[in-house]
C-alpha cells in the first residue's frame, strides 16, 4: 500500500474520530488542559520558590569575622591576607568600625538616633567573607578561630541552612505533587482513550476482519491521541502563561515588592513550558493510545 | 481453497462447538452450510478468518497452513475472504456510502476505484437511493444488502456468507441469490451458510450438514433434507 | 386490541415509510405482517410501542387513543406489549438468566416470581443448559430465541414478533411456531413480521400484506403470496 | 409496585453497574478524588494564610504613642486616661524608658552589649495601644498627634496594610482557582457519568421499550453517581488529611518554627473537610447522572 495512502487515511480518519466522537474529544482536551494548568501553578511556585531562596541565600551567605580591637594594623593586614589565600573564599572586605557604626545608623534609619548617645563605638572591625560555596563555611570557620586576634566568627548558617531545607521541601513537595498529577492524569487520559477505543470497537473489529494491518488500524487512533494531547497542551499554554503574566505583574507592582522579592517574568519561562506541556501532551497522548489498545491487537 | 484436518474447537466453557471435522473446498466452488441452530456453522466460518483458533487439528487456506498466523499475517490472510455477518457489523456512525468505502480504503484500495466501485456494488443490491442513510435508518433487510455489498466490493478469491437472506422476504432473496451466482461464475469461490430451504433446494448445489459440531452429510447437487 | 386510523409516518429526511394505514387487530387474534424489504413493517411496530410518533393519523390500543403519550405514561403503555426485536436487543452484559430476569424486575415482578418463571421460560424455548452463557457465546438462532422468551415472560397482553425466525433453521422454527401458537390459543394477541412463507402457508393465519407504506392485502386464512 | 423492591432494585443495579464498569468507574472515582485532593490542597493554604496572616496582624496591631521625655508624670497619666478612654482602645499598657531599654537588650540578645555603652537611655516612655479593631487606628492617631506631650506615634500601618492585602490576594486567587477546578471537574465526571451512559445505551432504551418507569430508569444510575462521588470523596479525605498531617508535623518541627508560624492542626479542620468534601462528591455524582441521562428521558 502507498505510504502516503496511509498517511492521508490516518490524518483523515483521526480527524474524523475527533469530530464524530466530539463530547469525548472535549473530555479528553479537558483533562489534558486541566491537568496542565496545574502542573504549570506547581512548575510555578517550584521555579519561583528556587529563584528566591537562592538570591536569599546569596545575601545571607557571607562569614563575618569580628576582629579583636586591641590588634594591630599589620595583625589587621595578616589576617586578610590568610582568609583571602583560603581556597573557598571568593572575595574579602574590610569593613572598619566606624564604617559599620555609620552603615547602621543609615540602616536603622530613624532608630538610628538610638547610637547617638554611645560614648565608644562597641562595633568591632570587620572582615566580610563571600564564599564559592555554603559547603566552604564549616571548614573555613574551624580554620579561622583559632587565629589570634579574632573576637568571634559569626555565620547565619541557621538562617541558611534553613532556607535551603525549607525550598527543598516545597521543590520536593512539588516534585510528588507534579508525579502524583502526571499519574493521575495519565490515568484519565488513558481511561479516555480507551473509552473513545471501546467506543469503537466494532469498528476497529471489523477493520481487522476486512483485513487491514495493524498499523493501518492503530495509526489513526495514535494520530487522534496525539492530536487531543496537542490541543489539551496548547490550551493549557494560553492558560498558564496569560495567568502567570498577570500574577507576575500583578504581584510585583502591589505585593512582594515590600518583600523586595520579584517573580520570574513570564516571557523568560514561556519556552521551557512551551516545550514541557507539548511533549507532556503529546506523550499522554500516544501513551493513552496505544496502552488503550494493546488488547485489541490480538484478535 | 482450502481444507480443515481433524479440526475440533472447543470453547473455553468446555463446549465443544466443532467436532474432528474433515473438510476440502474446491477453488471456484458453491457451497451450501446446513444445520439446527447451534451445529457449529458460524464456529466453522470464524475458524477459518482466524477469529478463533482451533483447538486441535490442521487447517489449510491456497496450500498455506493457517492453523496459527501471527497477528502481522492474520490481515493478509483476511484480505482474500470477504464475510457477510450473521449480524451485519455495520459501523452505524459512518452512512452506508462511507461503510462500503471503508472496506475499500483498509485494503488500500485508490480514492478513484472506490469512487467508481461503491455505487457500482450499491445499485448491484439495489440500494442506491440509500447511499447517504445511516445504517439504523435502514430496514433490516436493507442493512443485510449492505454488508453483502461491503463483503463482495474488494473482489476477495472467497466469499463466507452466514445466513445472508435471514432478513430477506423471497423475492429479495433471490435476486441476492443471482448476485451470488453470477459473482461464483466468475470464478470467486462461495460457501453459504443457511436456514433457507427454498434456496437450497432451488440452487442444487454442494450441500454440508453439520449436527452437534460433527459433519452428518455432505453431497453435490444436495438438498436442504438428506434424501429429498 | 388496537387501532390505525388513517396513519402516515415519514421519516426526518422526508421518507415516507408508512402511508395511510388503517388497520383493526382483534383481541386474541393471531396475523401475519409481510412485505418486502423496506415496505414499512417494522416502522408499524415502532408506532405501536410508541418508538416513533406518527406524522398523521390516530392510533388506538384497547380503545385509548394513545397517538401522543407523554413521557411518564409511555412506560405503562409499553408493558401491556412484549416486542421480539428484529436485532435482538440483548444486553451483551448480562447472562441469558439474567437478561430475562431483567427484563421481569423492569416491571417490578417479584424476586420469587423471577425465580419461578425464568426457568420455564427458558426451557420453553429450549435452552435452559445455556442460562450462564452471556449472549456473545451464543449461536444465531440461540439469541433470537432469548429474544422471544424475554418477550412472552412478562405475560402481555399482546406480542410482536418482528422476523423471530429469521436465523432459525426449519425445525427449531416450527417448535417456536408452536410456542406461540399455544401463546395465542391462552389468549395472547399476537402479531408476527415474518418472511418465512413456510410459515405464513401452514398456519393458516390472517395475513395482512405491505407495499411501499401501504396495505395492500388483508386477508383471513392466508398464505404467503397473494391467491395462492 | 413496591417500594422496598424499587429500592432494592436501584441499590443492586447500581453496584453491579459500577462493577460491571469497573473501568470506567475507577476513572469516575479517580478524576473526583484527583480534584478534591487538589480542592483540598488549595483550601488548606486559604487557610493557613488566613490563620497566619490573622496572627501576624495581631502582632503588629499595637500602635505605640512615644512621650516627651520633658512632660510631668501627672501630665502622662492624663494622657493615658485619654486614650483608654477613647472608644476604639481595647488596652493601654505603660512602658517606662527604663523597661524599654531592658526589653531591647533582651530582644537582641548577643547584639545587646551595644546598648551597654550608652550613657542615657535614648527611649521615650510610651503607650501601647491595642485597638479593637484595625479600622479605629487613623482616628485615633489623628486625635492623639494633637494633643501635648507627645513626641510621635507610631503604626506599623504599611506593613499591616500589605500583609492584609496579601492574604486578600491569596485568598481570592485561590477561590479563583477553586471555582475553575470545581468547573473542570463537574466537567470530567459530568463527561466520565454521559459515557458510562453512553455505554449503557443499549441497556438504557431496551428498559424503555421494555415498560420501567423513568424513575426506575435513572434511579440505579443516580445511585450510582453518588456512590462513585462518595468513593472519590472519601478517598480524598484519605490523602488529604493525612498528607496534611504529615505536612503539619513536619514543618512544624523543622522548617516554620523558626518563623514562629505554625500550621492549623489537622484534626482541628478534619470534620469541615469531611463535609465539604462529601457534599462536594454526591452533588457532583448527582448533577453528572442528571445532566447525562436528560436526553434518553424523551425516548
Ligand atoms: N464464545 C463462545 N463461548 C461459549 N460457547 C460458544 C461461544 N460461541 C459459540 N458458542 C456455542 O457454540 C455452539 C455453536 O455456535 P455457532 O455460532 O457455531 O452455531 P451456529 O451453527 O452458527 O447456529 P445459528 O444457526 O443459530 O447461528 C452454540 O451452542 C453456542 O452456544
Ligand atoms: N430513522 C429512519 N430514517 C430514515 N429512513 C428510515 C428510518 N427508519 C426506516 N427508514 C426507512 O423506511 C423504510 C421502511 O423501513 P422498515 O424498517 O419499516 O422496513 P421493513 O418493512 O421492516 O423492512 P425489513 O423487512 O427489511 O426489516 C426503509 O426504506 C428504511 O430505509
Ligand atoms: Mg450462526
Ligand atoms: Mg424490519
Amino acid at each position: 500500500m502507498k505510504a502516503s495512502r496511509i498517511f492521508n487515511h490516518t490524518i483523515k480518519q483521526g480527524f474524523q474520530g475527533i469530530y464524530r466522537n466530539r463530547t469525548m474529544s472535549l473530555a479528553s482536551v479537558g483533562s489534558v488542559t486541566a491537568v496542565l494548568v496545574i502542573l504549570g501553578l506547581i512548575i510555578m511556585i517550584i521555579l519561583n520558590v528556587s529563584a528566591i531562596s537562592v538570591s536569599t541565600k546569596e545575601k545571607f551567605d557571607e562569614i563575618y569575622v569580628y576582629l579583636d580591637d586591641s590588634i594591630t594594623n599589620q595583625r589587621i593586614r595578616e589576617i586578610g591576607e590568610e582568609i583571602g589565600s583560603y581556597e573557598g573564599t571568593l572575595a574579602v572586605v574590610f569593613q572598619s568600625k566606624d564604617y559599620a557604626l555609620e552603615k547602621m545608623k543609615e540602616e536603622w534609619g530613624e532608630d538610628g538616633r538610638l547610637l547617638e548617645g554611645l560614648v565608644n563605638n562597641p562595633l568591632p572591625n570587620t572582615y566580610v567573607v563571600q564564599l564559592r560555596d555554603v559547603s566552604y563555611a564549616s571548614a573555613l570557620i574551624k580554620h579561622i578561630e583559632q587565629k589570634d586576634g579574632i573576637e568571634e566568627v559569626k555565620y547565619y548558617k541557621d538562617i541558611v541552612e534553613k532556607l535551603i531545607s525549607t525550598a527543598e521541601f516545597i521543590q520536593v513537595f512539588g516534585v510528588i505533587v507534579i508525579i502524583i498529577l502526571l499519574l493521575v492524569s495519565i490515568f484519565i487520559i488513558q481511561n479516555t482513550i480507551k473509552i473513545t477505543v471501546a467506543s469503537r470497537k466494532v469498528e476497529i473489529e471489523l477493520m481487522q476482519y476486512i483485513g487491514a494491518s495493524n498499523g493501518f488500524v492503530r495509526g489513526p487512533f495514535i494520530f487522534e491521541g496525539v492530536v487531543l494531547g496537542c490541543m489539551g497542551a496548547f490550551l493549557a499554554i494560553i492558560v498558564v502563561l496569560n495567568g502567570y503574566d498577570y500574577l507576575v505583574s500583578y504581584s510585583n507592582e502591589k505585593l512582594f515588592s515590600m518583600l523586595s522579592v520579584y517573580l520570574i517574568p513570564a516571557n523568560m519561562i514561556s519556552l521551557d513550558i512551551l516545550i514541557i506541556f507539548v511533549t507532556i501532551g503529546v506523550g499522554i497522548g500516544i501513551l493513552g493510545s496505544i496502552v488503550s489498545l494493546r488488547k485489541f491487537l490480538s484478535v | 481453497m482450502f481444507e480443515f484436518h481433524n479440526v475440533t474447537k472447543i470453547y473455553k466453557n468446555k463446549f465443544t462447538a466443532v467436532k474432528d471435522i474433515n473438510l476440502k473446498i474446491e477453488k471456484g466452488s458453491f457451497s451450501f452450510v446446513v444445520g439446527k441452530s447451534g451445529a457449529g456453522k458460524t464456529t466453522l466460518i470464524k475458524l477459518l478468518i482466524k477469529e478463533v483458533n482451533p483447538t486441535e487439528g490442521t487447517i489449510f487456506f491456497n496450500g498455506e497452513d493457517i492453523t496459527y498466523l501471527s497477528s502481522r499475517r492474520i490481515p493478509l490472510h483476511r484480505r482474500k475472504v470477504g464475510v457477510v455477518f450473521q449480524d451485519f457489523r455495520l459501523l452505524n456512525k459512518k452512512t452506508v456510502y462511507e461503510n462500503i468505502a471503508f472496506a475499500m480504503e483498509m485494503v488500500g484500495q485508490s480514492p478513484k476505484s472506490i469512487r467508481r466501485e461503491v455505487p457500482n456494488v450499491l445499485s448491484m443490491v439495489g440500494l442506491s437511493d440509500k447511499a447517504t442513510n445511516f445504517p439504523n435508518e435502514l430496514a433490516g433487510g436493507e442493512q443485510q444488502r449492505i454488508a453483502i455489498a461491503r463483503a463482495v466490493v474488494n473482489r476477495p478469491d472467497l466469499i463466507i456468507a452466514d445466513e445472508p437472506t435471514g432478513n430477506l422476504d423471497p423475492e429479495t432473496s433471490n435476486e441476492i441469490m443471482k448476485i451470488f451466482s453470477e459473482i461464483n461464475r466468475r470464478g470467486t469461490t462461495l460457501l453459504m451458510v443457511t436456514h433457507d430451504r427454498t434456496i437450497v433446494d432451488m440452487m442444487k448445489k454442494r450441500v454440508i450438514e453439520l449436527k452437534n459440531g460433527r459433519i452428518i452429510r455432505d453431497t453435490e447437487e444436495g438438498d436442504y433434507y438428506e434424501g429429498f
